[in-house]
């Protein structure tokens, strides 16, 4: 039996190296937080993020330093507009940003999934977005002659995700709003997961229906409670929408942003810590039971 | 342009909700979109006002119509304003939690009837442009990027704009070409941007001004956009919403 | 509203028509036989039928005489034996066989769900089916250049299936082993299907997790209990293994076949009928609670 | 050259299972194929023999591994034999109830350390027949197909089959290739194939015996089969399964 669980510091160090391909699950709901937050505290870096698009993770991460490459179709804070940390980054060549679309992400992700070289689809034919995309070339249908873009199958080295439940063998349950996260998570070569609770293999068997990552490719599993805080997770808890509505001004200049990563990240050792450092009784207003 | 003041929708005290020129803005756009959605039909529904017309759609003109977003929910009932395409108020509305790739993949099968979407600009040939823009001052600002806007306006049966009445927002050729109006095989394209003084159709692929809002004036609309149209013979005169439908957008938008 | 909710002999007749493409749902697991009861009792005829395997449901359709052609990974008796009255069809060429493997037949009707003409893969480039098979063609990957075999998308007319439940609106909530259920239905221009129960919309609204088919691709709605008899449907009945252990015996020459056909389906005016004229207790005897 | 009578087994009154020659045959087969497997692999599981082998594997030797049934059944607990793979009594020992899809993705993308199948024939190419048979009469028997077979053998990683001691199903060509043993890039295709008396392995390209029950004979084994084989220069002796073991398969079989 080999012991998947551990601390997100322990995963992170473990399985989490510089100049990894990295997959972000969630989407809008159940992002990975906690675990983000252990990559800007153990100071990784050169990593290449692939994702439809994650929310204000992205900030954490770029602000961080962790990333030097970003693959998305998206980036910004839902509903509120533009990443300040984002735009600062590329325009002083810190970062480099591969702008797609959403789809394209999927199908490329997929293809991973898959085990496939590559996806055809008809997006990205045209606009100027087909210019500069990467992991697309165009091609003929071998039936009709009909011209389709190839999207390449992408295949990180390891995915982070949020989750309400898993066994210690890593079978993990995700239910809610999924978007991108299977297709990602079994693209990836490994998947570093942290949940809410971690059940008993009986609570599962119950479940099966709720099971959608293979244990097999679970290398760890985290028990952190909150640990897609300030984003939600179905029938756990509530977004912290006031969090996201001054994110935008929280990181409008360096001086701004680096306040906000000490804050959140480096004054504290863990997750637990930084959540203790919240309003008081915000977590418990959170309570999906009050939404 | 628009005689919808603010004090013409005080709250009646029951509904608290502020009646603001914002929001009669936002409802004239979204309900003159929603009289392009014919019932039964299936929308991808993007952020923002898109979301309004769903609103719109679902509970008062096009009952049956299927609400699907790029999260992969479907089946939802649009009641309040998400911020995202995956919030939690929506997420426990939808009768189906599906993955991004069933949807897109719906999209992709020619399933989804309409798609709404908004943008950054919109131009004369019904390109999008969710990338970037000048700025006055000839700094180039960064938008979030395409998102799903790209997919939906290639692969939806027909596309639906909604945009506020920005005037830099219609523009002859957008700085950049996010989501082109080049749809895949035989599928319409984007048909019509709605907003809120009237609704252009391209239906001869410039745009063309189809129907206004009797408050609404066609010449002074047409001049004050940065772009080419025309104005149909046909010119059809729409009755704008009215009391109880702004009460209506005030309630949804609120929690945004 | 439109209405959904009917009869299998009204949706029979509405949505199957001659010659149609029809995809059978369920694998093992749910198997669609009331509806297929109904085709046959109403002699549909021409039909092609695509699937990787459709457990001695198969049979039944190629007895009845509905089935043209049949594009299938594997036909028989599962855990038991070769079909008699396939290859009886076969052999006087009455029925085309098109062979293929599961996995070929899961890519097409894959291709077929995301809307994209092929997708790549390198199995049946090599042995004998690989000569025979329908629908692949042997192409470069644009990236590489290694070769692939492109697996041509099925999107057949209409699907066939049995689930748990469903709303009236059609929204199908399927759960245990799905096989290629949802792959095939999704490719699938319109589905037909039959359920246990028709529930309210509000117990949908409660396990949206479980909501596997998008309502409107779903054209008729049929409240059949026992619906996927003989096979099982989890959480509801058992498989009722003495049926499928007499099967071959029972189909194993045209007389036998034609006697098996009538008992079972031109005797009776509906599956209520049928279901009937099993031995006493038989039902109670599957029910899930005794496994 | 099968020592194990069925009297060697008679129930000892708890145990109600009859042991037959049968039960035996398949024991024996499966134990050779499971001592192939390490712990923590990932299995694909064929049905009939390969689903004893994975009971072998999971209750004996190489207790985390983990089982994965075509029809999309992941983490599953073999404890008695399934008539197919979608069948209730591994359905219900499942941790997830995945689909096709998803577990022949995972063929595809090389997670699968060991695909177990079995077949109506196999050469000494290690390619497998599961489509047709010629009798000794000249007829043309049609058998069910491929089914996974096929992918599974270009696909998983490494395959080993699994046969009963039929000498008609050991040829030096197969009459039909349904799985050839080409597997896809640099994966290692069939490997070997475990019978009732041995198991032979294919990494020179052709048939070596390469281990051998203690109670059979590797010269007599060699002859009775249609195949060119040779004998490894270093034959393993293995101990055949007892009593327990036996009953194990007893009880697993049971219900099939």
């Amino acid at each position: 039996m080999i012991d998947k669980v551990m601390s997100a510091q322990q995963a992170v160090k473990k399985y989490i190296h510089n100049s990894n391909t990295v997959f972000i699950g969630g989407f809008g709901h159940a992002i990975p937080f906690a675990i983000a937050h252990e990559i800007v505290r153990q100071k990784k870096h050169s990593l290449h993020f692939v994702k439809t698009g994650a929310d204000i993770l992205f900030d954490l991460l770029v602000a961080g330093g962790c990333a030097s490459r970003l693959s998305c179709g998206w980036y910004g804070n839902p509903g509120i507009g533009m990443s300040n940390i984002i735009n600062r980054a590329v325009d002083s060549g810190k970062l480099v940003l591969n702008e797609s679309t959403n789809f394209s992400m999927i199908l490329r992700l997929h293809a991973g999934k898959l085990g496939v070289p590559f996806i055809p689809s008809p997006i990205l034919a045209n606009g100027d977005l087909a210019n500069s995309v990467d992991g697309i070339k165009t091609m003929k249908c071998p039936f009709t002659e009909v011209q389709y873009q190839a999207h390449s199958a992408l295949n990180p080295d390891v995915a982070i995700i949020h989750a309400q439940r898993s066994d210690m063998d890593g079978n993990v349950q995700l239910w809610g709003s999924v978007g991108d996260t299977i297709e990602g998570c079994e693209a990836s070569q490994k998947i570093i997961c942290s949940v809410e609770e971690i059940c008993e293999k009986e609570e599962i068997l119950l479940s099966p229906h709720l099971t959608k990552l293979p244990a097999h490719k679970v290398a760890a599993v985290i028990k952190q409670p909150f640990g897609a805080y300030p984003s939600y997770l179905h029938d756990y808890y509530q977004r912290d929408e006031s969090y996201y509505a001054e994110h935008t001004v929280n990181t409008k200049d360096n001086l701004k942003s680096d306040e906000w990563l000490r804050s959140s990240v480096f004054d504290h050792d863990d997750f637990d810590s930084y959540l203790k450092s919240l309003p008081d009784k915000l977590l418990a207003k959170l309570a999906w039971s009050n939404s | 342009m628009n005689p919808n003041t603010e004090s013409n929708y005080k709250n009646n005290g029951l509904e608290k909700t502020l009646i603001t020129e914002e929001i009669i803005s936002q409802a004239r756009a979204a309900f003159m979109a929603a009289r392009e959605i014919r019932d039964h039909q299936t929308l991808f529904v993007g952020i923002g006002l898109p979301c309004l017309v769903a609103h719109f759609s679902q509970s008062i003109l096009s009952p049956s119509c299927h609400l699907v977003f790029e999260s992969g929910l479907m089946e939802v009932s649009c009641e309040t304003q998400p911020l995202s395409t995956a919030s939690a108020n929506i997420a426990k509305t939808a009768k189906m939690h599906g993955s991004m790739l069933d949807v897109f993949s719906m999209l992709q099968r020619g399933e989804i009837d309409v798609g709404l979407l908004s943008a950054a600009q919109i131009d004369i040939h019904g390109h999008l442009n969710s990338s970037r823009l000048t700025t006055k001052s000839g700094k180039t600002l960064s938008l979030p990027g395409s998102g799903g806007a790209h997919d939906i306006t290639v692969l939806a049966n027909k596309v639906i704009a909604v945009m506020p009445s920005d005037p830099r927002r219609f523009v002859n050729n957008v700085e950049f070409i996010t989501s082109p109006n080049n749809p895949y095989g035989n599928r319409e394209g984007v048909a019509g941007v709605a907003m809120p003084d009237a609704y252009f159709s391209f239906d001869t692929g410039r745009p063309i001004l189809q129907k206004i809002y009797s408050d609404s004036d066609a010449d002074a609309l047409n001049e004050s956009l940065n772009w080419d149209s025309q104005i149909s013979d046909n010119l059809e005169i729409v009755n704008p919403p009215e009391g109880n439908l702004i009460e209506k957008a005030g309630i949804f938008l609120k929690n945004s």
